[in-house]
């Protein structure tokens, strides 16, 4: 089972990814007076998108290989992780700071590619992507370490659920309300899509890929989403366990269907926000993540 | 200052260069002077308190051996408008450019530089403006030897030279097809990082050529359907615009009725377009929410105007001598009933969104013009009046029936882009009440008056009326085959998208697609160049050999 | 050759004198540029090699375990090679033998400049850095080494005479070793230390400072050494204006091996010499060190992403670099000096990492310079504004520009990933010890991030890109073998360093455990485990798994999840079509709307306007 | 497993039309249709059909308007750099055949002078339900309606053809028309 | 301020519920008076043309054949549904019908053809009197008595540029078979 486990996170993570992405769409959609999509739509989008020709507009290799690393990083990171409050295989080899790096590399991946598409616009959302992703790394960082700290321990299995029991305090509190208020730019939603910014930018860092690239890079972004919501269920809610494994991960799906709603209710009422008020925001939320790291440095 | 004042000033400082003057209509003044005071007399004017709205270049070769201009100012204030007139013999077609002092005429001239052949010397921006990149210069379309289906050959030269970059600049090319834009035209943006420097404007795209295409099918009466699809939005204020242009050049007159009728689809278009722009303001900052809840309060207006006029845009619905249908009893209660639960919709919506301060973030200080660029600038509409300039032509040149109606100009200082949203936001009220105001004050009668003589031929009249997006203007000179003989628009978007780049400046370029959109571009409207000219007795069919001629002799 | 310990100066020597030979004899051909470059080679090769076995033998049978004295006429010379000797040697070997075969095409490039200098300067520069690793005092020895390197790397920045960029770099950056000289000295003299005397002998000496005594001493020797190791706000005097005025090998060398001297001596300093010192107070110092490593490595870093000069940005995140390694530095000394056993393995942890990040930041940034140098060879620019689209026309040049980018950006599984995990978590487990250093954690993960920044700019916009009026008109071809073949040997060590971490922090560990005096050795195992899984921490606070990280493992998930996407992506038969980049239509790409440094994360330059350095 | 995936991906394909707005010169009514078919009201994102920025993620290249001179060579570009396999609707009349404008010196006509395009929309502008009844018929959810209409005022009487030796006149005539 | 905002958008946005038509499926009425296709009723129209001469888009052609057939041919792809031609028929001959479902894959689908009968009208060749008086209304017919058949000319030449595609349809389209040899 223990050796199964990564197939499973994984199998769920590609099964489950389009599914939270259709929710969300839908919930938009209810929110703006309209029925919306089927549910199972991006399930097709991405179908669809595979079957397409593949446009190639550099003729070089960063081009091509960026999709494949983005999704490989992300689906990496669903791999490793401990799915349904358990820890598997894997948790033991890996810890908080190599699934930082590797999200990071997942969107390291997209800049690579965005600067190897040419494209103006590619490159303005590039260079917004990586700004987003300087400024938020460290709030994601410091939900990890948050556990971390208070338990003398980076490894997944053990810093992930770290407010777990007793050791539920003022910082714990703190530091999920900074994650709520990064939630949205963690997945790049309204207001924080800025990099995408389709009116202005007309999807950013991916405006020059399409068909089977496109479909990868628009996986891997399902993914990190989901990978989000989960990680907000695990860190800060790890009392909704059972002990009983499947039970646990129906509970956690059930919750993160709950976190999909909260993103899908914020991104649809709000306008997007400029970068340059984005920094200013995500430095308020780092130096608030920062004050709850030292709380729970100080054992609050 | 009246109009007998300003002629007597004209004539006391230019003495004989005044050749003449005359007045179609009541607050209409045309001043015909020699081309060499030209500038002057613009300066002359603008100090005065002018308002520069347009010029208007005609090839009157065949009457009067010389190419004509008018320059039309308007004295908001005084409520009068001025043209003053010059001609240029056909042997050297050029006249004193007034854009240095006066910004907003820059494409007037580049216009008809392009289509005419018109020479203006002293422009500082002496480009291409309106035909396409391969378009053979010498071969000037709006000339009347020129038939209006000739496709030149392309010339070999066809890139268009962007202005110099500003140091330390790259370019972002936006447009022609660009989510910001819904229209082609392309915008070459001169970033620094991410801080707009400058903006160079490749438009015209969308020019269609209307006029050429008059000169030997359409009548009078068909110019209004045609008017009608310059733009989209605000298709009526065209079609009426141009009637009230044929109607004051003829010197007819219509039934009241009519003019009612044709206030509520002018107020009715107001109130589709402003939802529109406001929904679509909300779509460019990212606020889809916005923007479907404004259109599906604005889709009401729409299903609205299609049981009234037949069309979904109250297309078709004026013509010459008033309007083709009436407005039944039944029609006006469903009216009314539709206005209620309108105002209810958009003071809940108003409410929802006046106060929100992530949008305030997005649109407070963003785009500001201080107040006297924007006079400079002849800013229009909700633009200027967002800008603390309160222009209204409804208020200033009171046509059809908008003297017997009363309502408020809302005006805001606050100089950005939010002004000239809440601008929009109110004038949603101020629509809702003139309509109802017209429904009740309207008398009965025809809606189409009658009229069996033909129209006389070379009489100038000038509409101005409010369109949405600020004064749209029509020049007509009546012609003698039943069409005119030359027909004029000026769009408001025309002189508000002149401002664009002074808007932009040092805004970030997240901002582009809002400080655009403030001003609800409509490129459609502003390419159109929709002059009628009479058709030509002496068109002649272009040789192939007389056309690479042609595109050799230029440069 | 060497049986024992008592061997190796002499080998040293002969070492020394290959190297006196090289500078003497290459001038000679100085003539024929390529001529001199092969008899420099052989016989810098020649002596990198002997330096090499030196290393490796001092390494891993132990070096001597204290200091001899060597007497040069009238002066005394104290010399000592310990692992940690050794192992600077290595590394100091590696990027030697690297540049110098990468010169001898390099410099072909700039026939207006004579190369006899150059060849001349080269081997006494790399004398002086060899010289000072082993010298075991801070007057005589220190000296005659200090100012042989000095001397030789100031004609070296000055090689390009007639700039007076350059030669003003040159002039500054003599007046500040000179100043960091003067410093040392003062230290060692401030410690009571007397001419020739050890660094054993001046820990003796000093034994009984305290107070200000201590600070006057250590401050001194911090300021010394920091100056040369570059830390901020130090190396922002001389380091961007010299690395960039250098030739690029020589750029590769001071990146590599010579601001490495600085660390050298702080660890020389801060381990060897201390603890003999009664009034030192590792804790108060380890913080000390670490917020200036944590200051550098941040504000180094931030400058970095603001060049738009491929070397200047090289130098800056240099800056950057050596702050990783003095946080470890200053994290391991305070941790060293917890009272709590559990936080106290983290010490050895802290120290390997920063010593393995020394030898990966030798490899990739060595490696970086080198690949500077290939575009200044290839394109006659280093303004990342100018280049672009060199993917296609420099595709070897691109792959391993590509893999030190990603490693020195920390992107698992390479190298820079390897050390900055071990350095970024043993100061997140060092949390009960001190809030502070968790923050200093937390800002060197964010710097991470900075510094990816910086290499996807320097990457992006050197090699993918768009092609720029420079590199489209220009006949740009790939760099000749023999400067490919050394940036090989780099990438192939750094690929190395990633995916067998352990092997390394063996070598390090090793070198640690053969330097006589180190007062951590036998203590870098405790909860350290570094094996072909991987590295682990663990049992620190009695959990048991407190990080782990393991290359080999990321490798093959993340080689297994890239074959499921290119799978997926394949799999409908979908074609590929080659079309113009899509500009919205009007505009085609071209040299005004490519995009350049000017707008690249134009938000974070701004909101980190404060950090200077533009 | 290749093969059923291509086959699923195809089968995808009509339920999940991303659409390209082009305007090739329009007057911003049908423009302002296209847009009002994702509201409220008609909402098209219920078959799976949503606006897209970049020609590079579209399969639908809605077209409106007539193709301007400046624009021909502009929308040819953008049909390019789509991915196939690919779609053309020509919303409203301008569009599906020039529009009032069709012959003038600076439109090139119809959007079919510029792209292959494969269903036509007419209407001045066409209502959004037009629209959403084009789309339908693309994803087969409705019959098609419109189709040539021909009317005869009677059926002519065959001797006056013949008395006039009109068959053949006729024949030459409609070949001069054609022409 | 921000939150009271986004209370009163939530609020904005579940008053009205999901509004979605449900077309195709269901068909909202069009307006009685709305202007869809054109329809001609072929039993009422006289040919007279004012329809073709009075197109703004020009998208009515009327050709002759021969003395006895006039063609009238209207290529609704170019169509405005202004409703002009329904305006000016004397006849009443069109009616803008509310049909608007058009879209077809083929420019020839919208086409409609008349195919008319002329005859020679034997009194005094003048036809009818237009009932709108507006003189910029006028139809200026030329009679519908086309007897010049030796010259071929085309009587309305209102387009130079009708598109062939149309004209193939109409070429396609059943005729008499001819009888007789």
């Amino acid at each position: 089972m223990r050796f199964l486990a990564p197939l499973v996170n994984v199998a769920i993570f590609l099964a489950l990814a389009p599914l939270f992405e259709g929710v969300l769409r839908k919930l938009t959609a209810k929110i703006q007076s309209r029925q919306g999509p089927p549910l199972h739509q991006p399930y097709l989008d991405l179908l669809k998108l595979l079957g397409k020709e593949r446009l190639d507009s550099a003729g070089t290799w960063p081009f091509r290989f960026a999709p494949l690393l983005a999704f490989a990083a992300i689906l990496a990171v669903a791999a490793v992780i401990p799915f349904g409050g358990r820890a598997n295989i894997l948790a033991g080899r890996m810890d908080v700071i190599l699934v930082i790096y590797l999200l990071t590399l997942g969107g390291a991946s997209v800049l690579f590619g965005a600067l190897a598409g040419r494209n103006a616009f590619g490159l303005i959302g590039a260079s917004r992507e990586m700004v987003t992703m300087i400024m938020v790394e460290p709030i994601l960082a410091m939900t990890l370490i948050l556990g971390a700290v208070k338990l003398g321990s980076l490894s997944l299995a053990a810093a992930v659920p770290s407010a777990a029991g007793a050791s539920y305090g003022i910082s714990n509190a703190l530091m999920l309300l900074v994650y709520l208020l990064a939630l949205q730019a963690f997945v790049a939603r309204q207001p924080f899509d800025i990099a995408e910014a389709e009116v202005e930018l007309l999807e950013g860092p991916f405006i020059e890929y399409s068909g089977g690239n496109y479909a990868l890079f628009k996986y891997a972004m399902m993914l990190k989403q989901m990978f989000y919501a989960w990680l907000f269920v695990s860190v800060f809610l790890p009392f909704l366990r059972t002990g009983v494994y499947p039970l646990d991960l129906l509970i956690q799906l059930l919750a993160m269907f709950v976190v999909f709603l909260l993103i899908g209710l914020v991104g649809s009422t709000n306008p997007r926000m400029r970068i340059d008020q984005a920094v200013r925001y995500y430095a308020v939320l780092i130096a608030a993540a920062l004050a709850a790291v030292g709380l729970g440095v100080w054992g609050h | 200052m009246s109009t007998n004042r300003i002629i007597s000033s004209l004539r006391a400082e230019f003495g004989e260069a005044v050749r003449g003057s005359s007045s179609p209509a009541a607050g209409r003044l045309l001043v015909d002077l020699d081309r060499s005071r030209l500038r002057e007399a613009a300066r002359f004017l603008i100090n005065r308190g002018g308002r520069y709205q347009v010029g208007v270049g005609a090839d009157e070769r065949d009457r009067t051996q010389t190419f004509g201009l008018i320059h039309f100012f308007a004295f908001d204030r005084e409520r009068f408008s001025i043209g003053l007139r010059t001609a240029a013999p056909a042997s050297d077609p050029t006249f004193d450019s007034i854009t240095p002092d006066i910004p907003s005429a820059g494409w007037t001239e580049r216009e008809f530089r392009d289509l005419l052949g018109m020479r203006f010397p002293g422009h500082p921006k002496p480009k291409k403006l309106i035909t396409a990149d391969d378009w053979p210069d010498g071969i000037y379309p709006l000339r009347k030897d020129v038939p209006y289906n000739l496709v030149p050959p392309s010339t070999a030269d066809v890139a268009y030279q962007l202005d110099e970059a500003p140091p330390g600049t790259t370019i972002v090319p936006v447009g022609p097809f660009h989510a910001t834009l819904h229209e082609p035209a392309h915008f070459a943006v001169y970033v620094d990082g991410e801080t707009i420097k400058h903006c160079d404007y490749r438009g015209f795209m969308a020019h269609r050529g209307i006029e050429k295409l008059c000169q030997t099918q359409v009548s009078y009466n068909e110019v209004p359907f045609i008017a009608e699809r310059i733009c989209g939005i605000c298709g009526s204020v065209h079609s009426v615009a141009y009637c009230q242009a044929v109607e004051m050049a003829a010197g007819l007159s219509i039934s009241r009725r009519a003019e009612f009728i044709r206030v509520v689809c002018l107020e009715l278009e107001r109130l589709h377009s402003h939802l529109l722009l406001i929904g679509v303001a909300g779509h460019l900052i990212g606020f889809d929410t916005v923007f479907m809840h404004a259109w599906r309060i604005r889709e009401q207006v729409m299903w609205l105007s299609e049981k009234m006029t037949g069309n979904r845009k109250t297309y078709g619905m004026v013509v010459i001598g008033g309007v083709r249908r009436d407005i039944t009893p039944e029609m006006k209660d469903e009216i009314f009933a539709v206005l209620k639960n309108l105002e209810a919709e958009i003071a809940s919506f108003h409410k929802a969104v006046a106060g929100d301060s992530s949008i305030h973030g997005r649109t407070k200080g963003v785009g500001k013009v201080p107040t006297e660029e924007v006079v400079l600038w002849s800013l229009l509409g909700p633009v200027a009046r967002g800008r603390g300039v309160d222009i209204d032509a409804r208020r200033d040149f009171p046509y059809a029936a908008y003297d017997e109606i009363a309502f408020d100009v809302p005006v805001t200082t606050d100089g950005d882009v939010w002004g000239t949203i809440v601008v929009r936001l109110l004038e949603l009220f101020e629509s809702i009440k003139i309509i109802r105001q017209a429904l009740d004050k309207m008398p009965s009668g025809p809606v189409l008056t009658e009229y069996g003589e033909a129209l006389p031929a070379f009489r100038t009249g000038w509409s101005i009326v409010e369109a949405p997006r600020g004064e749209s203007f029509h020049y007509v000179l009546t012609g003698e085959e039943n069409r005119p003989e030359r027909w004029r628009v000026r769009a408001p978007t025309y002189t508000n998208l002149q401002g664009i780049p002074r808007m932009l400046r040092d805004n970030q370029f997240a901002d582009f697609p809002i400080i655009l959109g403030s001003i609800d571009p409509c490129f459609s409207c502003t390419d159109r160049v929709a002059v009628v000219d009479r058709r030509s007795g002496r068109k002649r069919v272009w040789t192939k050999s007389e056309m690479d001629r042609l595109s050799r002799s230029r440069s | 050759m060497f049986s024992s310990a008592q061997s190796l100066p002499p080998a040293l020597f002969a070492a020394f004198g290959l190297l006196v030979l090289a500078a003497l004899a290459a001038p000679i051909f100085a003539r024929n540029r390529r001529a001199a470059g092969i008899v420099h080679l052989v016989l810098t090769a020649a002596a990198a090699a002997v330096l090499l076995l030196i290393g490796f033998k001092a390494v891993f049978q132990g070096g001597m375990s204290e200091a001899q004295n060597i007497v040069l006429g009238p002066l005394t010379v104290p010399f000592l090679l310990d692992g940690l000797s050794g192992l600077f040697l290595i590394v100091l070997s590696f990027v030697v033998a690297s540049s110098a075969l990468y010169a001898v095409r390099y410099m072909d490039h700039d026939p207006e400049y004579g190369v006899g200098g150059f060849y001349a300067a080269f081997p006494l520069f790399v004398l002086g850095m060899a010289a000072l690793l082993v010298v075991d005092d801070l007057s005589t020895g220190f000296t005659i080494a200090w100012q042989v390197m000095t001397v030789a790397s100031f004609f070296l920045i000055r090689y390009e005479k007639r700039s007076a960029a350059g030669v003003r770099a040159a002039s500054k950056y003599l007046v500040l070793m000179e100043a960091a000289w003067l410093l040392v000295l003062a230290g060692g003299a401030a410690a009571g230390g007397g001419v020739g005397d050890s660094l054993h002998e001046i820990g003796l000496k000093a034994e009984g400072l305290s107070g200000g005594g201590v600070l006057l001493v250590f401050g001194l020797l911090l300021l010394g050494f920091g100056l040369k190791a570059g830390v901020f706000p130090l190396g922002q005097l001389w380091m961007p204006d010299a690395y960039t005025a250098a030739p690029s090998p020589i750029s590769a060398l001071f990146s590599g091996v010579m601001c490495k001297a600085g660390i050298f001596g702080l660890i020389r300093v801060f381990f060897f010499l201390s603890p003999a010192v009664a009034g030192f107070d590792p804790r108060l110092w380890g913080a000390v060190l670490s917020t200036i490593g944590t200051l550098t490595l941040f504000i180094g870093t931030l400058q970095s992403v603001k060049q738009s000069d491929a070397k200047r940005l090289l130098a800056y995140s240099s800056i950057g670099q050596v702050g990783y390694i003095v946080l470890a530095l200053g994290v391991a000394l305070w941790t060293a000096g917890a009272s709590d056993p559990a936080v106290r393995a983290l010490a050895g942890v802290a120290m390997l990492g920063g010593l393995f990040h020394v030898l990966n930041h030798a490899a990739f940034k060595g490696l970086l310079f080198l690949s500077s140098g290939s575009l200044l060879y290839a394109t006659g620019t280093k303004d990342l504004n100018k280049l672009g689209g060199l993917v296609k026309l420099m595709p070897v040049s691109a792959a391993v520009a590509a893999v030190a980018s990603i490693s020195i950006a920390g992107m698992p599984p390479t190298s820079g990933f390897a050390s900055k995990w071990t350095i970024i978590s043993a100061s997140l487990l060092s949390g009960p010890a001190s809030p502070v250093i968790v923050l200093f954690g937390i800002v060197a993960l964010f710097t991470s991030a900075v510094t990816l920044a910086c290499y996807v700019k320097f990457f992006g916009l050197s090699f993918t890109s768009s092609r720029s009026a420079v590199t489209s008109v220009k006949p740009v071809r790939e760099v000749p073998l023999s400067m490919l073949v050394p940036k090989i040997i780099l990438g192939s060590v750094i690929v190395l360093q990633g995916l067998l971490p352990f092997q390394f922090i063996g070598l390090v560990r090793s070198a640690l455990n053969h330097s006589a005096g180190f007062p951590l050795a036998g203590g870098l195992e405790t909860g350290f485990e570094a094996s072909l899984a991987g590295l682990r921490i663990k049992d620190v606070y009695g959990v048991s798994l407190n990080a782990a990280a393991a290359p080999l493992i990321v490798l093959s998930l993340l080689v297994i999840a890239f074959f499921i996407a290119a799978f997926l992506r394949g799999s409908a038969g979908a074609k590929e079509r080659t079309v113009p980049t899509w500009l919205c239509g009007y505009q085609q790409l071209d040299e005004k709307n490519r995009y350049v440094d000017r707008g690249m994360f134009a938000a974070l330059k701004d909101f980190f306007r404060w950090t200077g350095g533009r | 497993m290749p093969g059923i995936l291509a086959k699923a991906a195809a089968k995808a394909f009509p339920k999940s039309l991303w659409l390209y707005h082009c305007n090739s010169g329009a007057c911003n009514g049908c423009d302002i249709e296209i847009l009002n078919v994702l509201t409220p009201y008609y909402d098209v994102e219920r078959f799976g059909l949503k606006l897209v920025g970049s020609p590079r993620h579209a399969d639908v290249m809605l077209l409106s308007g007539a193709v301007t001179r400046p624009t021909l060579p502009l929308v040819k570009r953008a049909y390019e750099a789509m991915p196939a396999p690919k779609l053309v609707f020509g919303i409203g009349s301008c569009a599906a055949g020039g529009g009032c404008w069709f012959d003038t010196y600076n439109v090139a006509g119809g959007g079919a002078t510029a792209v292959p395009v494969d269903y036509l929309i007419p209407g001045c502008p066409p209502r959004p339900e037009a629209i959403i009844y084009g789309v339908a018929l693309a994803l087969g959810l409705v019959p098609q309606k419109a189709a040539p209409v021909e009317l005869k005022q009677v059926e002519f009487p065959i001797d006056a053809y013949l008395r006039n030796k009109a068959w053949e006149e006729r024949n030459v005539i409609y070949k001069l028309i054609k022409d | 301020m921000w939150l009271t905002s986004k209370f009163k958008q939530i609020v904005l946005a579940l008053k009205p519920g999901t509004v979605t038509l449900k077309y195709p499926f269901e068909t909202r009425p069009v307006p009685k008076d709305f202007r869809g296709r054109p329809v001609w009723d072929h039993t009422k129209c006289i040919g007279c043309g004012g329809c073709a001469n009075h197109c703004p888009a020009r998208t009515i052609l009327l050709r002759d054949l021969c003395q006895e057939v006039r063609v009238l041919i209207y290529d609704g792809a170019k169509c405005t549904y202004c409703g002009r031609c329904a305006e000016l028929c004397p006849e009443k001959a069109i009616v803008m019908s509310p049909e608007f479902e058009l879209a077809a894959p083929r420019r020839e689908d919208f086409s409609q053809t008349l195919e008319l009968f002329m005859l020679t009208c034997n009194r005094c060749g003048r036809c009818f009197d237009m009932e709108i008086k507006n003189a910029i209304d006028k139809l200026d017919l030329r009679g519908y008595r086309y007897d010049n058949i030796e010259t071929r000319t085309v009587l309305r030449r209102t387009t130079d540029r009708m598109e062939p595609a149309v004209l193939d349809e109409t070429e396609a389209a059943r005729r008499p078979e001819r009888i007789g040899g």
